[in-house]
């Protein structure tokens, strides 16, 4: 049981990361599309966090006691994950901007955000194309 | 010294490509061009021959290093060697480049090709190509070479553009790089994985893997059979596909390719992997040679009979040069020091028995349109040159004295008899019969038959549309006598008629004075360990 | 079962409920909605495992920011996702079996959730977090570990260290009613002051260890040990904002201005616009407190360059665009976030034409290389600051663009 | 000359990513005109020497790598550049490719680009090279993905750009974005494996680590975080069958950014494989406890098959090259995987033959482009004629692809059969060589509609291309013939490279 409740988290980051997974390779929407990455982004996140936390410890951030000394206040979770995922949070809200960036070029250019119509408008494309070439 | 004669041997032609596109504005220039450069690389190349020739050869200059062009590959760098079986390739190559220099300039100008000067560049680039596979001092080289004569000469024969040539030219380049990407590359990195080394070297250079078991004689075998096919150039049945094809090239093309330049590099390097990579006594201890002389044998035969029935000209011509190749291919595979002198001296006598029936191909193309051996009835009679030469260079085909193809015939008749293989005399008896019997029609048509009148037999077929002109058959149905546009020809352009006689002559002249090539051929086992 | 996993299933429950909505609702708009409530929900869970600066990163970005960028999506293209033919996708379903049993397979020979003996937690962190600025004065100084180095009490929590620990926190809580200093900074200046006096002592001293300096340790990985990671940090954001401008402006001709674009304002609610008045002041405040603040507590130059930017897009969302664009002109924003990475780029290169490597900041100061540490720090947050402040609003102005008008793009790709 | 005190000798391994990382971010000062082409190329040209400088230095001081210790803080706690003959080379490479693009991009830009953003285009391409150059230098595992993430949000946009040309541009674009992001985001997983285990980012020290762990070949966790890192890694260097984003990518980008795309993009995803499999996990486990021989080898021979198939299908030029290219990272993958010193050498030699080949071809398709408007076959009819020089350069690429002997193909697959039959795997020689005579069709479509064919439509009217563009073209054709004949350097390199990789190995 103990051995079980040890790794939920990590369960729960797996469970997280696969329904952003599902939606990034179900959903015809674009927009839903880019959602669900960030889903999947968040469950990494949740695993990096989890991996820093330290049985009883607080935050990673020490305190000034009575001489003016800074110390550790007993034990705290280990900042280096953390630090990493500030990164990533930024990078993901990053790649989301540009992500929606294109999805309004596309919705200017093909007048639709759903993957099928647009790839149904494609093929007709193709096909143009091909009878020209022929 | 003549040390560096051979990178020089390959520099004249690629300067002269240089030339030429640089003149490609001013035909008269640009074809006075070409006939200098050819000239001038016969200079090289004769200069070279007193070198080669001289005794102590494999002790003086063999042993000194090799002209290294650049190092390719960390250890196997490509360079250049003087060696008599180059030195035979390479003279047949330039000196027949200078005809075919003249017979091209009469050719094209009066079949009004286009893009000349394209054509000039590339027939230039090729013979410098031709050069680095005769000089090559390792495998590696002479397949650079060889990949660049297979691209130089795509150009070529694809050269009319239109859509059969291209597709023609598809299928010649296919083959030829297709057999050497596939198996050639292949097999030469075997060889190095086996060995560490592709320099050429008399007696080969698998002695020392066999000995330590590093290598089978199985396996010794598979890369035989890698080699050989992969040599698609030598045109051993099923890769000769690609000769036909290349029928649809201009005809000074189809001579470079079937006569000096494309064809031979194919046989010349199965002897040269023959004589200098696998080494008689490899070959024949393991006893992995002897299946290429039975299929070096039927290719001959079957060639042949597929010669009988073509009507095209040029087409029973290529199949004829598919089983003449196989005539080197068997005598190399007789892996005896005769076999390897009927080898070397056929090299030499098909490339001018086999330039005269080409060139006579194309003169009478130019000058009468036709290009069906059943349109040539009474031809001889207008075109006394083409058809005296072309008759000589049946004869030598065939094998008949005095003609340079009886020389080499006698040679590997005398090593078949000497190995005791039973089965390539009968092989060569059989085929000299198919020849005489494809080629010997021709010419009693020519001069025996009557040219067709208008009451009694036109044309029995129609024209090539790939060669003719309609509006010519059009003009042949009502005319007759004067009215007639084909009855009408004479000979064909001077240069043509020149280039022609002089390789006709190039085979009488063989059969007298062999000596040269005999001495180089000779050179060659001298080099040999005595087994 | 420590009370960190107790709340923990709790709210990851929560998570995952929320996660699963997001994929199933089909309304996009409460999608976004949805979204903002998961960051919220996430942030809260952050803070339960003790990552008080992603808690504070999440809550203004997956909160604020991400929901700000989808509603401005929105608004172009449609508010409803087109009914799937399939309520399931199988594939994506397997696929998605498939990938997260292969992950749970890896779980199992993972240390346990909070397992203090995990090697994460012994290996270098600790090393890393007892540097004192004696260490950080020299280049090889640096790579050692501190004279009389110790694992800290954290790494191997014995029961009397536990207790030693919870004295410890007891001790200092006392100690800090009775101090005297008002802000750890004023303290470490004054201590400097003394430490140019007598060097050797000064090292020994407790507030010389180099974590004393930057108490938040997540700011100092974030900015020291790891800045350079920041940096770029900084320059994906910035390149983000590059993006959108290239793929979003509308074609402008030469010195055609930026106000000739109408866009819906709030103006006409006038509580709005007093309270947001009202605001503006306050969170810009907040804004530069969060960056400044960022070595002592939660916070930093991201959190505090969200704050602000939400001050001007708040601005906006009720005035306009063009009463932004008046206050700041949409070229000086972009030269602005370049700065901000500029900024940063040039700290570190400061640090090299001083003598230091890149981003040695100890380099700044060569008196005091923990005050030099301090000080490109605080420098580097802003950097981070003005980049991202600005970057947002250029995102937000971005995506309230409209399309170039096709006609007028036609003629310039010809003219071209 | 100014007097700065600025060591560039000692800081030069950080100057190669800040130069245009400082670079970038200026160039959106530079406004319209000609400058932000002008300042890209000063940008890149300096990025390209100080490469240039740090290979130098790197053979002159005969240590095995150079450490670059960023903010002074020792590797293990900070971050550390780290080059050694490998990235070298790679650095080289890439600064090189960038640098002839740029130089290349100015009338593909003015013509594909509107104008009032060549500022901000070249910003972020410049920053696109950064990111390559800083995924190549570091040695520091979590800065490789910041460094990826910076590499491919540029790329997803600037293959957007396409879009005024072809609106298929976004969508490929969008494409690339959901798959590049799900494999960053599984590399950056796998890292997180990494560090939980090792506890530490630093690539050499994680390297140790996981030599430290017992239960190295049996732990579950570090067998997981190798499939992620080898999945993820595959996706980004589109490994078959996870080159679903590169075709339409390429092919709808604008020329100049196919070109630096096709040449360097990919072939940092395959840097970042052997810094991965070879450098952190190490030969032994990656290539023997792990089943990764059969499974790499099994998808780069299917890669090499199909997508050449593929290609040969194709009646875009460029589309046509794309597939190409996937092949050609089959043939990078199939011998890395070999695990042998040809394999390996032949691996990091074809990473530099391909991309000087690819990049000379996708620039000449962009020159076809700039004349006649765009790249299907039909564009290319006859050509020949109309653009003797821009023809003939994607001829001789054409070559070079098929392995050709004289070009600098011929080396690579020279020493990827070597390595196959090293190994004893002749299959995957076969397989190498079927690739090439599948390559000779596909190349031999683009030749024979170049030069045996009827121009028609604006082909007939098209003229050579400007010099602007010929130079570079032939610039990187003419390397891609050079280092077919003169091997010493990039032989050389590779090999020893390939034999520090493999360690111990002989």
């Amino acid at each position: 049981m103990t051995e079980l409740l040890g790794i939920y988290n990590y369960w729960i980051y797996i469970i997280l990361m696969m329904i952003g997974f599902y939606g990034v390779i179900a959903k015809a929407n674009l927009i839903k599309q880019a959602i669900a990455l960030g889903l999947f982004q968040t469950g990494i996140f949740l695993f990096y966090i989890s991996m820093a936390v330290v049985d009883g410890g607080t935050a990673p951030i020490w305190t000034t006691v009575g001489d003016g000394a800074v110390k550790a206040l007993g034990p705290y979770d280990n900042p280096l994950p953390h630090v990493l995922i500030l990164t990533a949070i930024v990078v993901s809200v990053s790649v989301l901007a540009v992500a929606l960036a294109i999805i309004i070029n596309i919705k200017w250019s093909y007048g639709t955000i759903e993957y099928d119509e647009i790839a149904a408008l494609e093929r007709a494309t193709e096909r143009e194309e091909g009878d020209a070439d022929a | 010294m003549g040390i560096e004669l051979p990178l020089l041997a390959m520099l004249v032609p690629a300067a002269g490509a240089l030339l030429i596109a640089a003149f490609g504005r001013w035909p008269n220039v640009r074809e006075l061009v070409t006939v200098l450069t050819s000239v001038a690389l016969l200079g090289v190349v004769l200069q070279m021959l007193p070198t080669v020739l001289a005794d102590g050869f494999w002790e003086t200059t063999w042993t000194t290093e090799p002209i290294v062009l650049f190092e390719m590959l960390p250890g196997i760098p490509l360079e250049l060697k003087l060696e008599p079986l180059g030195m035979i390739y390479a003279l047949i190559a330039s000196s027949l480049w200078i005809l075919n220099s003249l017979y091209s300039v009469g050719y094209m100008r009066a079949n009004h090709e286009k893009n000349q000067t394209r054509f000039y560049v590339c027939f230039a680039l090729a013979i410098a190509s031709v050069m680095g596979i005769a000089f090559s001092g390792n495998i590696l080289t002479l397949f650079v070479f060889y990949e660049a004569l297979s691209v130089s000469t795509y150009p070529l024969v694809a050269h009319k553009g239109t859509p059969e040539a291209v597709r023609s030219a598809r299928v010649y380049l296919g083959i030829l790089v297709g057999t050497s990407i596939g198996l050639l590359l292949p097999a030469l990195i075997a060889t190095y994985f086996f060995t560490g080394d592709l320099a050429f070297a008399p007696g080969g250079i698998f002695q020392e893997a066999l000995t330590d078991g590093r290598l089978t004689g199985p396996m010794l075998g598979v890369l035989f059979f890698m080699y050989m096919f992969g040599i698609g150039k030598a045109a051993l049945m099923p890769m000769h596909k690609w000769l036909p094809a290349a029928m649809v090239a201009p005809t000074p093309v189809s001579a470079l390719l079937h006569a000096v330049a494309v064809v031979k590099a194919g046989v010349f390097t199965v002897v040269k992997v023959c004589i200098y990579v696998f080494g008689t006594q490899s070959l024949v201890s393991a006893g992995q040679g002897e299946w290429l002389i039975y299929v070096a044998g039927a290719t001959i035969l079957i060639a042949s009979c597929i010669a009988l029935f073509q009507d095209n000209l040029k087409r029973r011509l290529a199949y004829s040069t598919v089983s003449q190749l196989s005539y080197i291919t068997i005598a190399a595979s007789l892996l005896s020091p005769l076999g390897f002198m009927a080898a070397s001296i056929h090299i030499a006598a098909h490339a001018f028995g086999k330039i005269t029936l080409f060139f006579a191909a194309g003169s009478i193309y130019t000058a009468a349109h036709k290009t069906k051996i059943s349109e040539l009835d009474g031809i001889g009679r207008k075109m006394p040159w083409t058809m005296g030469a072309f008759a000589i260079g049946s004869l030598s085909m065939i094998g008949v004295p005095p003609t340079a193809g009886f020389i080499s015939k006698w040679y590997l008749l005398s090593g078949a008899w000497e190995t005791g293989y039973t089965f390539v005399i009968v092989v060569v008896l059989l085929s000299t019969l198919l020849n005489a019997g494809y080629f010997l029609p021709i010419v009693w048509r020519a001069f025996f038959r009557a040219p067709p009148s208008h009451d009694g037999h036109a044309p029995l077929s129609p024209q090539d549309d790939a060669f003719g002109d309609p509006a010519d058959e059009v003009t042949a149905g009502h005319g007759h006598g004067h009215d007639d546009h084909h009855g009408d020809h004479g000979e064909a352009p001077l240069p043509i008629v020149f280039a022609l006689s002089c390789t006709a002559a190039g085979t009488i002249v063989l059969f007298f004075f062999p000596d040269i090539v005999l001495g180089l051929a000779q050179q060659i086992f001298k080099g040999l360990p005595l087994p | 079962m420590s009370e960190v996993l107790l709340v923990d299933s709790v709210l990851l429950f929560l998570v995952t409920v929320c996660a699963v909505a997001i994929i199933e609702v089909r309304s996009l708009y409460a999608v976004a909605m949805l979204s903002s409530v998961y960051s919220l929900l996430m942030a809260l869970v952050w803070t339960n495992m003790h990552s008080m600066d992603v808690a504070f990163t999440e809550a203004a970005v997956g909160g604020g920011i991400s929901t700000i960028l989808l509603i401005g999506t929105l608004v172009h293209t449609r508010r409803d996702e087109k009914p799937a033919k399939r309520r399931l996708h199988l594939p994506a379903l397997l696929v998605t079996i498939l990938t997260g049993a292969a992950l749970i397979y890896g779980t199992f020979d993972m240390p346990r959730f909070g397992d203090p003996n995990a090697t994460i937690h012994h290996y270098r962190v600790p090393e890393m977090m007892s540097q004192t600025v004696a260490a950080v004065s020299g280049r090889e100084g640096k790579q050692q570990p501190p004279e009389g180095y110790e694992a800290p009490p954290r790494m191997t929590p014995t029961a009397a260290e536990w207790a030693g620990a919870i004295h410890a926190i007891d001790e200092a809580e006392e100690a800090l009613e009775e101090a005297q200093h008002s802000a750890p900074k004023a303290s470490e200046g004054e201590h400097h002051e003394g430490a140019e006096e007598h060097h050797e002592g000064a090292h020994k001293h407790p507030t010389d260890d180099f974590n004393g300096h930057v108490p938040n340790s997540v700011t100092s990985l974030l900015a020291a040990y790891r800045g350079f990671d920041t940096m770029f940090e900084t320059t994906v954001i910035f390149t983000a904002g590059m993006a959108l401008i290239m793929l979003l402006r509308r074609r402008r001709e030469e010195g055609e201005d930026d106000f000739s674009q109408r866009g819906a304002t709030l103006s006409g609610q006038v509580i709005l616009r007093v309270m947001t008045k009202m605001f503006i002041p306050f969170i810009l405040v907040f804004g530069f407190y969060v960056i400044t603040h960022g070595e002592i507590g939660p916070g930093g130059g991201f959190q505090g360059g969200v704050i602000l930017a939400t001050a001007f897009i708040l601005y906006a969302l009720l005035y306009g665009r063009n009463a932004l664009y008046r206050i700041i002109r949409p070229r000086t924003l972009e030269v602005l976030a370049a700065c901000g990475v500029l900024l940063y780029a040039g700290v570190g290169v400061a640090c090299m034409l001083l003598g230091g490597n890149f981003l040695d900041y100890a380099a700044l100061n060569a008196a005091s290389p923990g005050d030099g540490e301090a000080m490109g720090m605080t420098l580097v947050e802003y950097g981070v600051g003005i980049t991202v402040c600005t970057v947002m609003i250029i995102i937000f102005n971005q995506l309230a663009e409209l399309p170039s008008n096709p006609s007028r793009r036609r003629a310039g790709a010809k003219a071209s | 000359m100014l007097d700065i005190p600025l060591d560039v000798q000692a800081n030069l391994p950080v100057l190669i990513v800040l130069t245009p990382l400082l670079g970038g971010v200026i160039a959106t000062f530079t406004g319209r005109g000609v400058l932000p082409w002008l300042w890209s190329t000063l940008v890149t040209g300096v990025t390209f020497a100080l490469t240039i400088q740090m290979m130098m230095t790197l053979l002159a001081s005969g240590e095995p790598f150079i450490s670059y210790e960023l903010g002074n803080w020792p590797k293990w706690w900070g971050i550390e550049y780290r080059v050694d003959l490998l990235n070298a080379f790679i650095l080289l490479v890439v600064a090189g490719i960038g640098f002839i693009t740029t130089v290349y991009a100015r009338l593909s830009v003015q013509d594909e680009i509107p104008d009032d953003r060549h500022n901000v285009f070249y910003a972020v391409w410049i920053l696109a090279i950064t990111g390559l150059l800083g995924i190549t230098i570091t040695g520091d595992a979590f800065n490789v993905y910041v460094l990826l993430e910076i590499s491919s949000l540029t790329v997803y946009a600037l293959i957007a750009m396409g879009k005024d040309r072809d609106r298929r541009a976004l969508t490929a674009s969008l494409r690339y974005l959901i798959l590049g992001s799900v494999g960053a985001s599984f590399i950056l997983l796998g890292i997180g494996y990494l560090m939980m285990v090792t506890g530490t980012l630093n690539m050499e020290d994680m390297h140790n680590q996981l030599l430290r762990m017992p239960d190295l070949d049996t732990n579950r966790t570090i067998l997981v975080a190798f499939a992620l890192l080898v999945v993820g890694l595959s996706l980004k260097m589109a490994l078959y069958p996870l080159h679903m984003w590169l075709p339409k990518a390429y092919t709808y980008a604008p020329s100049a950014v196919s070109a630096l795309l096709a040449a360097t993009a990919t072939k940092v995803g395959v840097y970042m494989a052997f810094r991965f499999l070879f450098g952190i996990f190490g030969v032994g486990f990656s290539f023997y406890a792990m089943p990764s021989h059969f499974v790499l080898l099994g998808m780069a021979s299917l890669g090499i098959i199909f997508s050449s198939l593929t290609a040969i299908r194709q009646t875009n030029a460029k589309s046509l090259l794309a597939y190409s290219s996937v092949g050609q990272i089959g043939y990078i993958v199939a011998g890395f995987s070999l695990a042998n010193p040809n394999g390996v050498a032949g691996s990091i030699v074809h990473i530099f033959n391909h991309a000087v080949t690819k990049g000379g071809m996708f620039m000449a398709l962009g020159a076809i482009a700039y004349r006649v408007g765009g790249t299907d076959m039909k564009h290319l009819r006859g050509l020949g004629k109309r653009m003797p020089l821009t023809a003939g350069a994607l001829a001789l690429g054409g070559l070079g692809l098929i392995g050709f002997p004289l070009t600098a193909g011929f080396i690579s697959k020279w020493y990827l059969v070597s390595g196959a039959l090293d190994a004893g795997m002749w299959q995957l020689a076969v397989v190498v060589l079927i690739g090439s005579l599948f390559a000779l069709v596909y190349v031999w479509k683009i030749i024979e509609a170049l030069f045996f064919g009827e121009p028609t439509g604006r082909t007939a009217e098209a003229t050579e291309a400007p010099l602007s563009m010929l130079i570079p073209i032939w610039v990187l054709i003419g390397l891609s013939i050079y280092f077919g004949v003169d091997t010493s350097f990039t032989a050389d390199v590779a090999t020893r490279a390939a034999s520090s990789l493999l360690g111990g190995l002989p």
